[in-house]
């Protein structure tokens, strides 16, 4: 659904003579891409600062130039894309762009979607004024997937804007190219911005951030999709294809809740073999940015030759005798409405923990808050300016939910906190107004009361609530150190002239001071120091309009699951706080609205890609073989409350859920068929899947299937708890957390993804725990190898549950912190 | 042995033996196995002469100088499949060729072919046989070879009609108005020199000439002689009156859906009728056979100059159109015919 | 003895095929049995020694008036069968039985032992076609000049139903105009 | 003909040779006397005659015109058209083909596929390259289109198999590096001009 436009906010200005309208605030080059009128660019990316690196979006406003990609529009502006002097100085800036860029085109892999390239021609560059000897740049790898040729880069910086403001990595930056200085004459003879912008180029070169020759990132490859040139590109497809062979399939990511936006690039696997076969995946970067895992993990595919009617006809037998359907949220909202039809006409159970957890927090929040589902969107946490997440392992979890924390940080001055039991070195490099609450594990509670505590409206708050608030403030007389500036007057001796100057300095001086303060145990029950925290917080307070609070999977697998989410409905109504949740896996929030879920699995058990008596598998290690995410047609419910639709990419030649139910209790045609009958009750809509969109408006509106209808209900009254001391851990624990870039085991059959199966721990943990350990969970326990993470801090460890075959869910059981013996093998 | 009845003892010059129904039976033969490998053999001719003058080389792969290509064709005709139309009157359709190419041999019956002579007494059986040049010596052979050309016609005729196709229901009807045509100018042109020599027995013509060049019916009645080849050409279906299977025109006329040896029997007629016409013109104009000393290499010499003139006049000239070809047979040759009969007949009675 | 068993196959074969030719309903059966039929009967005419009228019989039956029968029947589709009405049928067979009866009688009536007689016998040693000359020429001279009359009527008749649009040619050459451009041309120079 | 020559085609004023061009007669006594006129003028004589003399040329004076094809064979123009060969580098040997893919993009019958990959010297190779002969129709965009004067056609244009001889492989076309002296420079469109060298400007790679 497209943001209303409301009149208040909008301005009309003028482009070459038309009037447009325009969000106010917004820079003049987001306002005339929001109205189809092309100013040339390369630097600049929408939801990013201005680098001001090109300089090629120059324009005239009101008779001044100014970049457009850093002046707002105003009220009544004129502005004149094209004069001549611009056009002079951007034809010297893409001259300039084209000294020493090898003549490689043939081969570049970025022929064809080159914007080089493409301004080159815009600009009608067909000779060459300017000359400078050239620096040996040399072509690197940077990891596992990053392939950097540093002769074709024409350093845009792009790829660091992206790095820093969107996924927060700040993995890489420009560094000294070592080049020659420009020729002095170029000084008069050149147009002043196209000079400025060689002399930095001549001198700039992209590096890892870490000094290293690596970088130490997430390996999202976001980079690689912002280069406009062919400098960045993922090291398989180096090479491989040409950008116009490749066939552009748009689809919808299926590895976890984000539900990004994607297009599998495909073409036929090679000469002999003619099979298609997915190239890479791409997006539309200036308005989704995709992870590591969707954008390397695509090669899941389950390659099936023909129809086995045998393993169909053996399906059939265990669906007539199955008492319960196995499953998990890696399926679409088709299949998840035909398993409850299953269920409504065979009478079978349907188990999914993760979407069962979910659906029980979820139903919870809807009785104390009155609304089906939670009330923001993540591109509406984006827009805020003050984030807080609570329970959710930020990096791991969820990366778009990461990627918005991190944005509010650097676009909107924003302020952030984070609450989790397991350290993380990353979150606080997000921004300086970020504070992390490292807390003990079960204390999620006390996060929600501080947070009431911080932001709540006390007037609107329950009187129990507020004196169970004010039982936690004492006050204490402190001593603290302030600083106070003194003038000193000191004597110089100038260097150059010889001369005694008179200079009078001010010299920072500690003074001792009495102060009283009130003191928070709640902070302090969270392992903060409460008086240093009320300074941090007024100072995150400042100019803050807007917030917004990102809850996480912790809480949904939390014991007192149902207080905490009467908790959070409370914030939402006491305090200007929104809430948005990130549903556990891909399709959790469709599964919880669409199927009714069972606890515990009886009797024979059908698993859809998970273990069961038979066993149904996208994976191709089952009974039967069913296609995988990107091999199918189907909607999916992401956690943007959004259902968007998914193209196969690749063919399928077997057998699938719907042909299973047309033999079992009767279906439409196809799998899509039942994309109309998702539940309205539920907050669906009556759609047919081809009237389905996918993609971006221009200015950036998302047009992707439909929003999710937020019903409101009845809402009891909220009588909160208090927090429950008995849920806290001490000791060993073990958190059940994937690595990054990996969600299932459809991420972990993709070639380019290395994360591997174990046991997470920070440095000194891992050092400490050896190679490889046995994880004691009192009835069961399982060995793996100690992998270490050195964005993780703390003696938590995390054990990976992508693997299904280790069901690792069920070593967890319903919670996903757990007390546990770990001894070294 | 009876003795075959039909002939006129008395216009033979010289005395010769007694004809038995075995030297009939051995001529037939020797005419049906001889006439059809010549007719093969023509086709070689045909497109080595066609080739030569066109400055190529004709077939050269198969045998010696392509020599073999004869048998080569021949093997590919009998073992081609012998497609019927599905629309077609199966019947007609087939018996159609087989009507050219046995009106062209029944023709062949009462014509002069190779000069008579007698099987060696040493070898069994056929010993001492007399074989005749003319297998059935009718006293009106030349109006029974232009009664069987004429019957001939049908083949062609029943070919085109039977195959539902509008290419060879053309062909067809081609066929009947120029074989029909040509008929009368034939007739008519061969009436002069039937009058000057008063018979209609190939031996009396061969009788009358006899006796040198300068006795030769040409030169008495050169216009019929030039009448007759133009007809002939037509009743042969001969380049410049090829009109009953012009490619360009009617696909392949009255042959368009045959193939295999039913499309050969076409050929074989074709190429019967071409020797039938040449062994006429040789006989009734020039001067015929003489059974003495290098006779025979003498008619073979005619015969096959004027075999050779049809595919030479096919190297050079082009077709007719359909109306000349009609315009030419009643408003040119016929008048002409006619008038050279009335003087003919005004000379001979002055 | 060649002639007995020639004489009784081609009676057998004449009477077969034009039973055909009035028993099909294919014009393209009919046609050509009735043209085979015709070849058969100047079989007969060669049986008897009259080679000339065999001939005549070949030329101008089979030659010229069956195949101006064929080429009308060009104008009809020869591959589909002829819907005939013969209503009443019983009264057709009845006329057409009686009429051949009468035809038989008439013509085999003096046919018993040697009541027949040729009027003209055949002249020992000369040819065939002077025997018919000679008795076309003598005897029946007027009857065959009358016959040439009509003829030439029906010819001359036909010359001028036929010849009504013969000034209007359908291959007038129209290209006259431009050849005398040229010609014209070529003469000034 | 001269270029001037060339350009003046003012038809009236050549000196071309007016064919017999006659009146088609009218009359029928008209037609009657043209037919006679050509049958007795010795037209249809000369035609006769040349033929005869063709034939006499032919088979004695030697000037038969029959090349015996699979044995014989005409020298073609080094612009034809033909099977596609890959040229290498004169100096190095190395193939020239880059891998850009424009031939692929180009071919309008969509015969032409190739693999490539990245090699150990950090280039583009062509592990694989394939001309459809049954598709191609010998267009000429690829050799056209290709920037590095890598395929060109060739001589061979004996298409002809038994089997649907459906790939060419790139070493099919290769030219056999023990070939490379023999290889010859394609002079058709897009081939270095002979003043090349005159035409260079001056660009930064002249460090």
């Amino acid at each position: 659904m497209s943001e209303v436009k409301t009149v208040e906010n909008m301005v009309s200005i003028t482009i070459d003579g038309t009037t447009y309208q325009a969000k106010e605030g917004e820079y003049i080059l987001n306002a005339a891409r929001a109205n189809d009128v092309f100013i040339p660019a390369i630097c600049y990316l929408t939801r990013c600062s201005p680098t001001l690196a090109c300089r090629l979006c120059l324009v005239e406003a009101d008779g001044k130039q100014v970049y457009a990609c850093n002046a707002k529009v105003k009220d009544g502006m004129e502005i004149t894309v094209d004069t001549p002097n611009i056009l002079e100085e951007r034809r010297a800036i893409m001259e300039v762009y084209d000294v020493n860029h090898p003549l490689q085109c043939g081969v570049c892999d970025k022929s064809g979607e080159c914007e080089l390239q493409n301004y080159t021609l815009e600009l009608a560059v067909d000779s060459q004024s300017y000359a400078i000897q050239d620096t040996k740049r040399e072509v690197k790898n940077w990891s596992t997937v990053l392939h950097y040729d540093a002769a074709l880069c024409i350093v845009c910086e792009r790829c660091t804007t992206v790095c820093k403001d969107m996924i927060g990595d700040a993995a890489i930056s420009t560094t000294k190219r070592g080049g020659e200085p420009l020729d002095k004459a170029y000084k008069e003879t050149m147009p002043k911005d196209a000079y400025a912008m060689w002399n930095k180029l001549q001198k700039s070169i992209i590096a890892p951030s870490n000094g290293t020759d690596y970088t130490n990132c997430s390996d999202c490859g976001e980079c690689t999709a912002v280069c406009p040139v062919g400098a960045l590109t993922g090291r398989d497809f180096v090479y491989s294809s040409n950008a116009w062979e490749l066939e552009r399939v748009p689809a919808t990511c299926a590895h976890c809740s984000s539900g990004c936006q994607i297009y599998y690039e495909k073409k036929h696997t090679s000469v002999f073999d003619r099979s298609e076969k997915i190239y890479r995946v791409t997006n539309e970067w200036n308005y989704v940015s995709l992870c590591g895992a969707g954008r390397y993990g695509y090669d899941f595919e389950n390659r099936v030759e023909s129809k086995d009617e045998a393993a169909f006809n053996a399906a059939v037998e265990a669906f007539k005798k199955a008492e319960t359907i196995r499953f998990n949220s890696v399926i679409t909202n088709e299949e998840a409405l035909m398993l409850q039809t299953l269920k409504e006409k065979m009478g079978v159970k349907l188990v999914n923990p993760d979407a069962r957890a979910f659906q029980k927090f979820l139903d919870a929040y809807a009785k104390a808050a009155g609304q089906s589902l939670y009330s923001y969107d993540f591109k509406e946490v984006m827009a805020t300016d003050f984030v807080i997440s609570v329970g959710a392992s930020l990096r791991n979890d969820n990366p778009n939910a990461r990627y918005a924390f991190n944005n509010i940080q650097k676009m909107n001055k924003g302020a952030g906190l984070y609450f989790h039991p397991v350290g993380d070195t990353l979150v606080p490099t997000f921004g300086k107004n970020v504070e992390l609450f490292t807390h003990k594990v079960g204390l999620e509670e006390a996060a929600l009361y501080l947070v009431l505590d911080l932001f709540a409206d006390k007037e609107k708050l329950p009187e129990d609530v507020k004196s169970y608030l004010d039982s936690f403030k004492t006050t204490a007389t402190k001593t603290v150190k302030e600083k106070v500036m003194k003038n000193v007057t000191e004597t110089v001796i100038d260097e150059e002239t010889g001369e005694e100057k008179q200079v009078t300095k001010k010299v920072p001086e500690m003074v001792e001071k009495e102060v009283t303060v009130e003191k928070n145990a709640l902070v302090e029950m969270l392992g903060k120091e409460s008086d240093a925290f009320d300074a941090t917080f007024e100072k995150m307070m400042k100019k803050k309009e807007s917030f917004s609070m990102i809850v996480g999977e912790d809480l949904y697998f939390h014991d007192r699951y149902e207080n905490i989410a009467k908790l959070i409905a409370l914030i939402e109504q006491t305090t200007p706080i929104r809430v948005a949740m990130i549903p556990p896996k891909t399709n959790s929030l469709g599964v919880a609205l669409i199927c009714d879920l069972d606890d515990e699995a009886t009797g024979y058990t059908v698993g859809y890609n998970e273990n069961g008596n038979f066993r149904l598998s996208a994976l191709g290690n089952g009974d039967l073989d069913m296609p995988a995410m990107n091999q199918q047609e189907g909607t999916l419910t992401n956690m943007h409350k959004r259902v968007t639709p998914t193209n196969a990419a690749l063919e399928y030649n077997g057998y699938e859920l719907n042909d299973l139910m047309k033999v079992l209790v009767g279906a439409p045609d196809l799998t899509v068929d039942w994309t109309e009958k998702l539940p309205v009750s539920k907050g669906f809509k009556t759609a047919k899947f081809d009237d389905l969109p996918n993609g971006y408006l221009n200015d950036g509106t998302e047009n992707r299937g439909y929003a999710l209808e937020n019903l409101s209900c009845e809402a009891e009254a909220i009588n909160v708890e208090k927090i429950g001391e008995n849920s806290v851990l001490e000791g060993e624990i073990v958190y059940r957390c994937n690595p990054q870039r990996q969600f299932n085991d459809f991420t972990d059959k993709a070639h380019e993804i290395f994360e591997g199966f174990g046991l997470y721990a920070s440095p000194a943990k891992a050092e400490a725990l050896g190679k490889k350990v046995e994880i004691d969970f009192g009835d069961r326990s399982i060995t793996v190898d100690v992998i270490e993470d050195d964005r993780m801090e703390g003696d938590i460890t995390a054990l990976a549950d992508f693997k299904s075959e280790a069901d690792v869910y069920s070593l967890f059981g319903p919670s996903r912190y757990r007390k546990v013996t770990i001894r070294k093998v | 042995m009876e003795v075959v009845s039909y002939r006129s003892v008395e216009t033979f010059v010289q005395h010769i033996p007694e004809v038995t129904a075995l030297g009939v039976w051995i001529k037939a033969i020797i005419i049906l196995a001889v006439i059809s490998a010549i007719a093969g053999f023509g086709t070689y001719v045909e497109r080595k002469v066609l080739a030569f003058m066109q400055r190529r080389l004709g077939p050269m792969h198969v045998g010696p100088y392509g020599l073999l290509q004869i048998i080569a064709d021949g093997i590919k005709l009998f073992t081609k499949e012998d497609i019927v139309p599905q629309n077609a009157n199966k019947f007609i359709f087939m018996v159609a060729p087989v009507i050219t190419a046995a009106t062209a041999f029944i023709a062949l019956a009462a014509v002069p072919v190779f000069p008579d002579f007698t099987i060696p007494e040493w070898i069994p059986v056929i010993g001492g046989t007399f074989v005749p040049s003319i297998a059935a010596d009718l006293n009106i052979g030349i109006l029974f070879v232009l009664g069987m050309m004429a019957a001939g016609l049908y083949g062609p005729l029943l070919a085109g009609m039977a195959q539902a196709n509008k290419w060879g229901l053309i062909g067809a009807a081609r066929t009947a108005v120029q074989f029909l045509s040509y008929e009368v100018v034939t007739g008519l042109s061969i009436l002069a020199p039937i009058m000057i020599v008063g018979s209609l027995s190939f031996v009396d013509f061969n009788a009358a000439q006899a006796g040198g060049i300068a006795n030769w019916l040409v030169w008495k009645q050169p216009v019929a002689f030039v009448l007759f080849l133009i007809a002939g050409f037509a009743e042969t279906n001969r380049t410049p009156f090829d009109l009953l299977e012009h490619e360009a025109e009617v696909v392949s006329g009255y042959a368009t859906e045959y193939s295999g040896m039913r499309w050969g029997m076409f050929f074989i007629g074709e190429y019967a009728n071409m020797i039938t016409i040449s062994v006429i013109a040789a006989v009734v104009f020039l001067g015929g056979y003489s059974a003495d000393g290098m006779g025979w290499l003498w008619i073979m010499l005619k015969i096959a100059f004027f075999f050779m003139l049809m595919l030479w006049v096919r190297a050079a000239w082009p077709h007719v159109r359909p109306d000349q070809l009609m315009w030419l047979c009643w408003k040119v040759l016929m008048p002409i015919a006619v008038i050279n009969v009335v003087i003919t007949g005004i000379v001979m009675m002055v | 003895m060649y002639e007995a068993i020639a004489f009784y196959l081609f009676s057998a074969l004449t009477i077969g095929l034009f039973l055909i030719t009035v028993m099909s309903k294919n014009v393209l059966y009919a046609m050509t049995s009735l043209a085979a039929g015709m070849v058969l009967i100047s079989g007969f005419f060669f049986i008897l020694g009259a080679d000339f009228l065999g001939v005549v019989q070949l030329i101008v039956y089979v030659g010229a008036v069956m195949a101006l029968y064929s080429f009308a029947m060009m104008f009809f589709d020869a591959t589909r069968d002829i819907k005939e009405k013969n209503t009443p049928a019983a009264l057709v067979f009845l006329l057409g039985g009686l009429s051949a009866l009468v035809l038989v009688l008439i013509f085999a009536g003096p046919i018993h032992s040697d009541a027949i007689q040729a009027l003209y016998p055949m002249h020992e040693g000369v040819g065939n076609a002077q025997d018919v000359g000679i008795v076309l020429f003598t005897k029946y001279l007027v009857p065959f000049e009358v016959a040439a009359v009509m003829l030439l009527v029906a010819m001359i008749a036909g010359i001028i139903l036929a010849g009504k649009k013969m000034d209007q040619s359908l291959t007038k050459d129209t290209s006259v105009d431009d050849a005398d451009e040229i010609l014209k041309q070529k003469d000034a120079k | 003909m001269g270029l001037e020559q060339f350009k003046n085609r003012n038809v009236g004023q050549q000196e071309y040779v007016m064919l017999d061009l006659e009146h088609t007669p009218q009359s029928p006594i008209g037609k009657f006397k043209q037919v006679v006129k050509r049958t007795f003028k010795p037209e249809l004589f000369v035609g006769l005659g040349v033929t005869m003399r063709e034939m006499i040329n032919a088979l004695f004076r030697g000037q038969m015109h029959t090349i015996k094809y699979p044995f014989e064979k005409l020298p073609i123009s080094p612009r034809y058209r033909a099977i596609h060969e890959m040229l290498r580098l004169l100096e190095s040997g190395h193939y020239r083909c880059i891998g850009c893919g424009l031939c692929e993009k180009i071919c309008i019958s969509n015969c032409i596929t190739m693999d490539t990959r990245y090699d150990e010297n950090q280039r583009k190779e062509v592990s694989e390259y394939t001309i459809n002969f049954g598709r191609c129709i010998f267009c000429g965009y690829c050799a056209e289109v290709c920037p590095e004067l890598a395929i060109v056609h060739g001589q061979r244009y004996e298409t002809a198999s038994e089997q649907r001889a459906s790939f060419s492989l790139f070493e099919d076309m290769l030219t056999p590096i023990d070939k490379l002296n023999l290889q010859q420079e394609y002079d058709g469109f897009g081939a270095v001009t002979p003043n090349a060298d005159e035409n260079i400007k001056k660009t930064p790679l002249a460090y």
